[in-house]
């Protein structure tokens, strides 16, 4: 069982790896907000259960631990996005779409207001 | 065995952090910063959730809680700040 | 009160984590605490304080939590597979764009909830909110029509979501 | 061992940080910066044995201290194109 | 160029004064004399906290901590003088927040300050303490202020929590020399067994009122630093 | 361990009293004020450790009894505590007379502030 833990525990460290890998890897902001997030949110939950595994007495504060970074890194990296369109951060050349900025053009969304 | 494993997660951590820290240094724009800082938090958590085990303190865990809440704060002040609605 | 009754029982259940122990007094503080703080997050700290007053309390809505919660982790995991996928292919398979999609939520913390899923499912990210849309950043774009967009991305949380809340 | 191997990675990594904060032109990414600085500290602290002077160094140096920063830097924020 | 030669000067000459520190340090082995006394069996069931730390700040040297939370008063009411300008009238125009962000701030702005709660109720068991507790605190005001930029701050509020917790820390150290060895004293309350909550005497209430003060303090420096975004 | 945590700190002691004597940014002397204080508080950390023991906390792994044999000095400890919170206290203090200098001259670069130079 422990050992078993520990295995999980290297399973979110290599997720970790893989996050970091993507964050460079990626060609814009938007891409690598995407990979960071779910890749590190699973990372950091699935070592954290490891370790909930290995000591079940601990299990309180991990899981306290983990619904908190759940909840709030999909927050945080969707605020970080909002904020990267709206000082038009250059967006990738291989991009197809950009509904919002053709929303903001027909409504003549200004600088500031609304 | 178990320390063995997690001594090579531990290192697999910092290596991820190698690299996010390349991003922090080549980053073109400053969000490439932020998402590098957030990162480095998240990171950091697991890497003191392996050292609370190592040490075999339950304590440190709440430092683990505190980090958490930094990366949020820090990321929303900082992305705030960069579409001037603070 | 419904909102405040949900917010005390929350704040004793991470009160419960954080000490993990079934001592009385931890309890008792732990029920004083939370009346406190609900108290003040109610009446001087009033943010926005009716988050939790649409949510039910039926059978059905518990079981379609739980329905959801399942969900969720399924898309969790799959995401990071293909995650993985799209980061260590030598080629990277991606074709990022912007798609909008319509929600018929109402309730704030359901669409919370929404948006949360979305970012955390593969390949999509949440970036604005106007309205009933939400204008999403897909990595591999299938569709840029909103009708199937919506039904690609988000009417499989959307569902449960709906019996919970609205 | 571990413990000593890790410390020299979070002394390189904090030294390195340290360099980026004092040296970069761009004030956002120097303030990021000195937040990691204190960032790795705190982890440097837990393995020092003061769990103590983590939480608060996590807490206060470098929680606190970046957001009042960003206060200051929106203030003197002159009618400029930042970026 | 002589000013930065100078400088190069200086900084190497303080370096070589670290450089012989760090020879002449050669690690403890031991506890040092004033240590070993605090850590004895008989001092800590005396005290009855079980996180020393707590136990040197806030009985062995509680005063330093009365000096200390005096000069955060001091900085807090310096910076509300010095930072105070005129309000302009016409509302500054800032982007709103999101939507999603609203939310998730009403959420977690409770479980952030029972957490904070947690920290200094807890002090004399777990790391953490008054201070801690009352930055986690600041940092829930914070995300409230974030949410909603131009809301004013309600500095009245903060200041008055901030006075009667300060005033209930004097009246603590009074009762202790009153009733038990000196100012700041936690014996005249029963110490019970360490590691329990309800344990410590008066530590765990000195500690609190420690926390709400410093967290009414750092709140309000921070909402003084949001209002002069206000100005002009 | 500590004698890492000793070199780092010295290190980022001298790098933040260079930054202090050299930048001409107040903001960016202001960090190099900060980088200082956290040399500061590593050094004085390091200084309290005793070889292979434990945070002074006492709970299930380490009883009272056995506690003069298993912990690290908590005195320092202590001092470094306040002196963070006082650190931040000073740091505040002086972004806030940072503001002051910007709403007199408009400009935070310190040539700009010649008359008041002795």
């Amino acid at each position: 069982m422990e050992l078993f833990g520990a295995l999980i525990t290297l399973l979110g460290s290599i997720i970790l790896l893989i996050a970091a890998i993507g964050l460079v890897r990626m060609p814009d902001v938007y891409n690598r907000l995407q990979v960071g997030t779910k890749a590190s949110t699973m990372g950091t939950l699935l070592s954290l259960l490891g370790i909930a595994i290995i000591h079940p007495t601990w299990a309180g504060k991990l899981i306290i631990l983990i619904l908190f970074v759940l909840f709030t890194n999909p927050v945080s990296s969707h605020v970080l996005a909002r904020a990267s369109h709206y000082i038009n951060i250059r967006i990738s050349k291989r991009t197809v779409v950009d509904k919002l900025k053709v929303t903001d053009r027909a409504f003549k969304v200004g600088e500031v207001k609304k | 065995m178990i320390n063995t494993i997690l001594t090579i997660a531990l290192a697999l951590i910092f290596l991820s952090i190698a690299i996010i820290i390349y991003r922090f240094m080549l980053g073109p724009s400053s969000v490439d910063r932020v998402i590098s800082f957030d990162m480095m938090t998240i990171a950091s958590i697991s890497i003191i959730g392996i050292i609370s085990y190592m040490s075999d303190r339950v304590i440190y865990l709440d430092i683990a809680t505190v980090y958490g809440l930094l990366s949020f704060l820090a990321v929303i002040i900082i992305a705030k700040y960069l579409e001037k609605g603070l | 009160m419904k909102n405040y009754i949900t917010i005390f029982v929350i704040l004793f259940f991470v009160w419960f984590l954080l000490n993990n122990t079934l001592q009385v007094e931890v309890l008792i503080v732990g029920l004083i605490v939370s009346a406190l703080v609900t108290t003040l997050v109610g009446v001087m700290l009033c943010v926005k304080c009716n988050v939790f007053s649409d949510l039910k309390y039926t059978p059905k809505a518990i079981l379609n939590t739980f329905i959801f919660l399942a969900v969720f982790f399924i898309e969790l995991v799959k995401s990071n597979i293909d995650v993985a996928r799209r980061v260590l292919a030598p080629t990277r398979p991606i074709n990022p764009g912007i798609v909008e999609v319509k929600t018929k939520l109402k309730s704030k913390f359901a669409r919370m909830l929404l948006a949360n899923s979305i970012t955390l499912t593969p390949g999509t990210l949440t970036i604005e909110t106007r309205g009933d849309s939400f204008f999403i950043h897909w990595i591999d774009v299938k569709d840029i029509n909103v009708e199937k967009a919506s039904n690609e991305l988000i009417r499989k949380f959307e569902k449960y979501l709906e019996e919970i809340y609205d | 061992m571990t413990y000593i191997i890790v410390s020299i990675l979070l002394g390189i990594i904090m030294l390195l940080m340290t360099g980026i904060a004092i040296l970069h032109k761009n004030m956002v990414v120097a303030i990021i910066a000195a937040g990691v600085v204190s960032l790795f500290a705190s982890v440097l602290y837990l393995l020092l044995a003061a769990p103590d002077v983590a939480l608060t160094e996590a807490a206060i140096g470098s929680g606190l201290s970046t957001i009042i920063f960003f206060y200051v830097l929106n203030k003197i924020r002159k009618n400029n194109v930042a970026e | 160029m002589l000013r930065n030669s100078l400088i190069f000067v200086l900084v190497i000459a303080v370096g070589v004064i670290f450089y012989s520190l760090f020879t002449q340090f050669d690690g403890n082995d031991e506890l040092s004399d004033l240590a070993q006394f605090y850590a004895q069996k008989e001092n800590i069931d005396k005290v009855g906290s079980a996180n020393l730390v707590t136990a040197v700040v806030v009985t062995y040297r509680g005063l330093d901590t009365l000096g200390e939370v005096t000069i955060l008063f001091l900085t807090a009411a310096i910076i509300g003088f010095f930072l105070k300008g005129k309000l302009e009238e016409g509302k500054r125009e800032v982007r709103p927040s999101s939507e999603i962000l609203q939310t998730a701030a009403a959420v977690l702005i409770p479980i952030i300050i029972v957490f904070g709660v947690y920290i200094f109720i807890n002090g004399h068991l777990t790391p953490g303490g008054g201070f801690q507790g009352g930055a986690i605190i600041a940092s829930a005001i914070i995300l409230m202020l974030l949410t909603r930029p131009t809301m004013p701050f309600n500095h009245k509020l903060f200041s008055t929590i901030e006075s009667i917790s300060g005033l209930s820390f004097i009246t603590l150290g009074v009762l202790g020399a009153l009733f038990a060895g000196g100012f700041l004293d936690n014996r005249f309350i029963e110490t019970g067994t360490v590691g329990e909550l309800i344990s410590g005497g008066a530590i765990p209430i000195i500690y609190s009122f420690v926390g709400l003060k410093v967290g009414a303090e750092l709140s309000n420096i921070l909402g003084d630093f949001q209002e002069v975004q206000n100005e002009k | 361990m500590e004698y890492i945590a000793l070199v780092v700190g010295f290190l980022i002691i001298l790098a933040g009293l260079w930054a202090i004597m050299t930048r001409k940014n107040i903001l960016k002397i202001i960090i190099g004020f900060s980088l200082f204080d956290t040399g500061l508080h590593i050094v004085m950390v390091a200084l309290a450790y005793v070889n292979e023991r434990t945070a002074p906390i006492i709970d299930g792994t380490v009883l009272a009894e056995e506690a003069i044999n298993k912990v690290v000095d908590p005195v320092p400890q202590a001092l470094v505590l306040t002196a963070i919170v006082i650190g931040f206290g000073v740091t505040a203090l002086m972004l806030t007379y940072a503001v002051r200098l910007f709403k007199s001259k408009g400009s935070l670069e310190i040539a700009d502030f010649k008359d008041a130079k002795w």
